[in-house]
């Protein structure tokens, strides 16, 4: 019953998660098309493509995902959904930042207190926005106190737990991860948290070999109404991780 | 020509129906054996017999299958040269100072002791070279020179001569008649029947694993209690 | 510590459940390290068989080369191979990135030196001893070579085993060269370290220990194979 | 290959550069490895030499053991050093985890298997050489010891060898001890598993060269030390 | 007793000013010598004296350090009998199929082959015994059933019988004379003068690495042209 398969080259957060494990079934069982999951470092997944080694691609990098359609490496865009990002730390909290109104006020606390901050330091998209965060801040981020880690999201995890630190990760990662410590939600729900992933199809010029045909089914399914609705089913103790916001008919460089 | 020197109190070295089985064959049949006294006693037999196996019960460097070997009273001082000397991978000098510090000889006097014992054999300008490199004679005399070092009360050697010009050889018999002098009791095995007669105090005859015959030279040479005996000391003894 | 304990146990659920995904992990990380040992070894032996037994000009220079690639990190290796699978790569047309074969090619080239290095320095030593007598008998450098393979078996037997710990811990190649896939690619190491980034300590632990039980295992029934020749020769 | 010229080329610019965080983090990723194998050749080495003198019940199934832990995952071996030093753990009041001194006891960990089973095997076959000249000797097993290891210094050399590469090519138990925090716990192979991980495939491979040009100017070092002593012998 | 037989077409062995020099030492000063002929030629000289450094040249193994040694025509087919026998750690019959194996013999007659050869040497009861462990005489015995069974045209013995017992030492003579009068050329070394005298041709004698003397046996043991032969011949060439 299945007539092939594709590679989708995807990074570590939405792997962890285990958001692939509860919707690709469904994408097999409508299509008999097979989706392998590489979840690698952001950077490294926008290599595998261009390098034509994925058929397709997911991440959560708008702005990353832009350049390489631009620079022709892919033919299509669109928005599949959406979380955001929280901000974990140690229950003690002596930064303080659970009491902040806003993101910035967190970052400024967190700054100004030195307290411990693990940082994924990897040039991820997780890595990039909180680097916008900072500078928005207007906070100098400096060692010690700063740890850039240079690592994946549940291996920087891990290491804030065993620091007692705090760090910036999206939430999907953190409600899947178990080996949390002393470490817990301490702020969310700011807009600038906002975390966009974004489906990109991989340019049949550049790479006529690709499984074209298959990756283009993938990328309708993840936008049409049973992808999208698999996304919104998709729950991680009772919680909804990933929230569809698909723009049916936009796509395309934006 | 049996040697009369004051017996000195080395304990008595006592095989008790000791016998070595290896793998379900019987290499040497149990053996009821006692070695007293001073004396120089020399192994004999043909290949195969079961010389080396004795030596190396007697030694303790095996234990028999069944039996006994011990020594009656406090096991005494001992060194053995072995038919194919083992040297370690250093100069012929350091496996002399190698073994004086084993024994337990202060740092100071381990090279002069070991170049005095080259001397001895011959061997002072090839000190530096690795021992690996010698020539078979010049292995075998620094095995000798290396037990010589040691002093032992007890004195086994595995055919020692076997590999050495005809100089050498009688310059070593003097050398173990020198050590039997000095109180050490001497186990040796040989192939060769007239270094035997000139060595020998009593004889132990092996054939085949089996114990032929053990008694004083003179007796052995003469009037051997054993056809084998004979045979053997006529060389007709063949495979 | 109760990880550690909570480890023994996830290790015991996972043997006495007998998830049928992890048997199929346990088995792809099985035969991807044995088919890389059994490459390794049928290049390596006899590699590091002549380079123990050939003299030529920069002998020297190569000996440590290949002593210097026993530390080749697995990433290294990884990205090295998957630079030439892939589709942009020399070799892109055979669509060989993202599958076992290539986790294998990755391992070959990371015990390759192990094997090589070690056998070298073991049959070196045997030669010196067996050389003349060997020469003596006429034999050709090259038909030196299975003698001495042969004679220093039990020696060799620690290196195969060296190589095959190496194959089956490492993580850094099999996860560039394979991509972890689920189903596909993924090997014990990789999904250790997948449940190492969930947080998943003591289920990670628990699959290393599982992962050990069998590699302990295959080093029980080696020994056992080993011991019993070694009596049979005195 | 585009990749490869890249890579060489990524490699040049860093030496020529001689970056002083790189300068850092080579100079970090030596002092580990060299502490680990430093520590890991003095309890290897009489660990393997012990278990090739004395025979004991059980003996067997410690070799297999030995054997098998050649094959310990290096994050496995993390994972076991996070759990105990992190602050819940037993030894965790001891501040050392993301520390080099960590990262130091984690390789020991790793390598420490290989240097023992590799000796042992070595032992083994140099003192069914000289075992019975040593009992002559009456040396006790514990002083035949230093004995053995020194007269099969030749040989164990490949096998401290064998044991660094394995130190400074692993990626798996630094990343996940030391926590790859810039300026404290980066190495190189944290650091090549980063920019990898970046999409910058060639400053990664390129990295690795350079730390197999070190690895190989140490391999190349002992070489030359062990040679000249080796001709003295003969 | 120069033995008599018609001389087979075993080209010439020369040395032309070998020498061996290792490491700043000269182990063999320059040496030039021919063999020739069918002969049984005798190596002799205190240990050390450099006879098994001069086999080694002959047979190949050792290039010189400088000069030549070469056949005179094409190399015959050889073999040799080495001081301190290297057996390989197989069985004592899986040695010889092994040597038949690597001479080409076909497969389904190494066995009886090798077989025949042990009776010959009085070690078929041995056959599965490991090499390794066989007696000291045993395992001498094995290497040269391991080089009688090649069937050289040139045989180089290194002491074949230091380890043997009086009656294995008689057979390996009788075995020798043997295949001397198949056409095979023998050069062997022994410390045994008596042997020498029972089986050498010619006879060369070598003192700290020099060519003291290298005549026809008769002339070397009643009217030796050197004093050194003479002091060797009376056993009194000491170290
Ligand atoms: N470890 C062993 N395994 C099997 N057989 C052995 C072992 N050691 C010795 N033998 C056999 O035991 C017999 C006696 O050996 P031993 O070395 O004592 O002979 P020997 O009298 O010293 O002979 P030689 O004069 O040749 O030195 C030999 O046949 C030998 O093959
Ligand atoms: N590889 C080597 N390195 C240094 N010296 C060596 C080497 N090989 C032999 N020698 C030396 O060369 C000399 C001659 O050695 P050789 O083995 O030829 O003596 P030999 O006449 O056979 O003596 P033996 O009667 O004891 O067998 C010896 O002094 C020996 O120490
Ligand atoms: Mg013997
Ligand atoms: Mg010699
Ligand atoms: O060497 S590892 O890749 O297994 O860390």
């Amino acid at each position: 019953q299945s007539i092939g398969h594709i590679t989708l080259a995807s990074t570590t957060s939405t792997e962890n998660s285990g958001l692939f494990g509860a919707i690709i079934p469904a994408f097999t069982e409508a299509t008999g098309i097979e989706v392998r999951v590489v979840a690698v470092g952001t950077g490294q997944a926008f290599e595998i493509a261009r390098r034509g080694d994925a058929d397709s691609l997911l991440v959560h990098d708008t702005e990353g995902e832009a350049r390489f359609v631009a620079e022709g490496h892919g033919s299509e865009r669109a928005d599949v959904m959406y979380n955001d990002f929280v901000i974990v730390g140690p229950v003690g909290d002596p930064a303080g930042i659970a009491e902040a109104d806003d993101v910035n006020e967190v970052f400024a606390r967190i700054g100004a207190a030195e307290a411990p901050f693990t940082s994924r330091g990897d040039d991820s998209g997780t890595h990039r926005a909180e680097q916008r965060l900072w500078e928005a801040a207007g906070v100098v981020t400096a060692s010690p106190w700063y740890r850039e880690l240079g690592s994946g999201m549940g291996a920087t995890l891990n290491t804030a737990a065993a620091m007692d630190a705090y760090v910036f990760t999206d939430r999907a990662t953190w409600v899947a991860f178990r080996n949390r410590q002393d470490l817990t939600l301490l702020f969310e729900g700011d807009e600038a948290l906002f975390n966009q992933y974004g489906s990109v199809r991989i340019s049949p010029d550049r790479h006529p070999h690709l499984k074209h045909d298959l990756a283009a089914q993938w990328h309708e399914w993840l936008l049409s109404e049973a992808g999208q609705r698999a996304i919104a089913d998709f729950r991680v103790n009772g919680g909804q991780l990933f929230f569809p916001n698909s723009q049916p008919n936009v796509d395309d460089a934006p | 020509m049996a040697h009369q020197l004051p017996e000195l109190a080395i304990p008595a070295l006592r095989f008790e129906g000791a016998s070595v089985v290896h793998r379900g064959q019987t290499l040497l049949q149990p053996l009821t054996l006692s070695f007293d006294g001073c004396r120089r006693t020399l192994v004999m037999g043909p290949n195969g017999a079961g010389k080396s196996l004795l030596m190396r019960l007697a030694h303790g460097l095996l234990l028999p299958s069944a039996g006994q070997v011990y020594w009656k009273g406090k096991p005494p001082r001992q060194a053995m040269v072995f038919q194919r000397p083992v040297l370690l991978k250093r100069s012929a000098l350091d496996n002399l100072t190698y073994a004086l510090a084993v024994s337990g000889t202060p740092w100071r006097s381990r090279k002069p002791l070991a170049r005095e014992a080259l001397a001895r054999f011959g061997l002072s300008p090839l000190e530096r070279r690795p021992a690996r490199v010698l020539s078979g004679g010049e292995q075998q005399r620094l095995a000798l020179a290396r037990a010589w070092l040691l002093a032992p009360e007890v004195l086994f050697l595995d055919e020692p001569t076997a590999a050495l010009d005809p100089a050498s050889m009688r310059a070593v018999e003097a050398a173990v008649v020198d050590f039997h002098a000095r109180g050490t009791r001497i186990l040796m095995t040989t192939h060769d029947l007239n270094q035997a007669k000139r060595l020998a105090d009593d004889v132990v005859l092996l054939h085949e694993g089996r114990l032929i015959e053990h008694s004083d030279a003179e007796r052995f040479f003469t009037t051997p209690a054993s056809p084998t005996t004979r045979a053997f000391i006529d060389g007709d003894l063949i495979w | 510590m109760p990880e550690f304990d909570n480890a023994f146990q996830a290790a015991l659920n996972l043997i006495l459940g007998l998830d049928s995904t992890l048997v199929g992990i346990l088995a792809l990380s099985l035969q991807v390290s044995l088919a890389a040992v059994a490459v390794g070894a049928l290049i390596g032996l006899p590699l590091g068989a002549a380079l123990a037994l050939w003299r030529f000009p920069g002998r020297g220079a190569v000996v440590v080369m290949l002593n210097a690639l026993m530390g080749l990190p697995p990433v290294v290796a990884g990205l090295a191979v998957y630079l030439l699978l892939s589709r942009a790569g020399p070799l892109g047309q055979f669509g060989l990135l993202f599958t076992p074969g290539a986790m294998v090619v990755a391992q070959v080239l990371l015990i390759l030196p192990i094997i090589a290095a070690l056998t070298r320095q073991q049959v070196e030593e045997l030669h010196a001893e067996y050389r003349e007598q060997l020469q003596s008998l006429g034999l050709s450098r090259l038909r030196r070579i299975p003698t001495l393979l042969w004679d220093a078996r039990f020696g060799l037997m620690t290196v195969i085993l060296a190589g095959f710990g190496r194959a089956s811990a490492e993580v850094g190649a099999v996860m560039i060269v394979g991509g972890n896939i689920e189903g596909v690619t993924r090997v014990m190491t990789t999904a250790i370290v997948l449940e190492t980034s969930k947080g998943n300590l003591p289920l990670a632990l628990g699959l290393g220990l599982v992962l050990l039980a069998l590699v302990t295992l295959i080093n029980g029934a080696a020994y056992l194979v080993g011991e019993t020749a070694r009596r049979r020769l005195g």
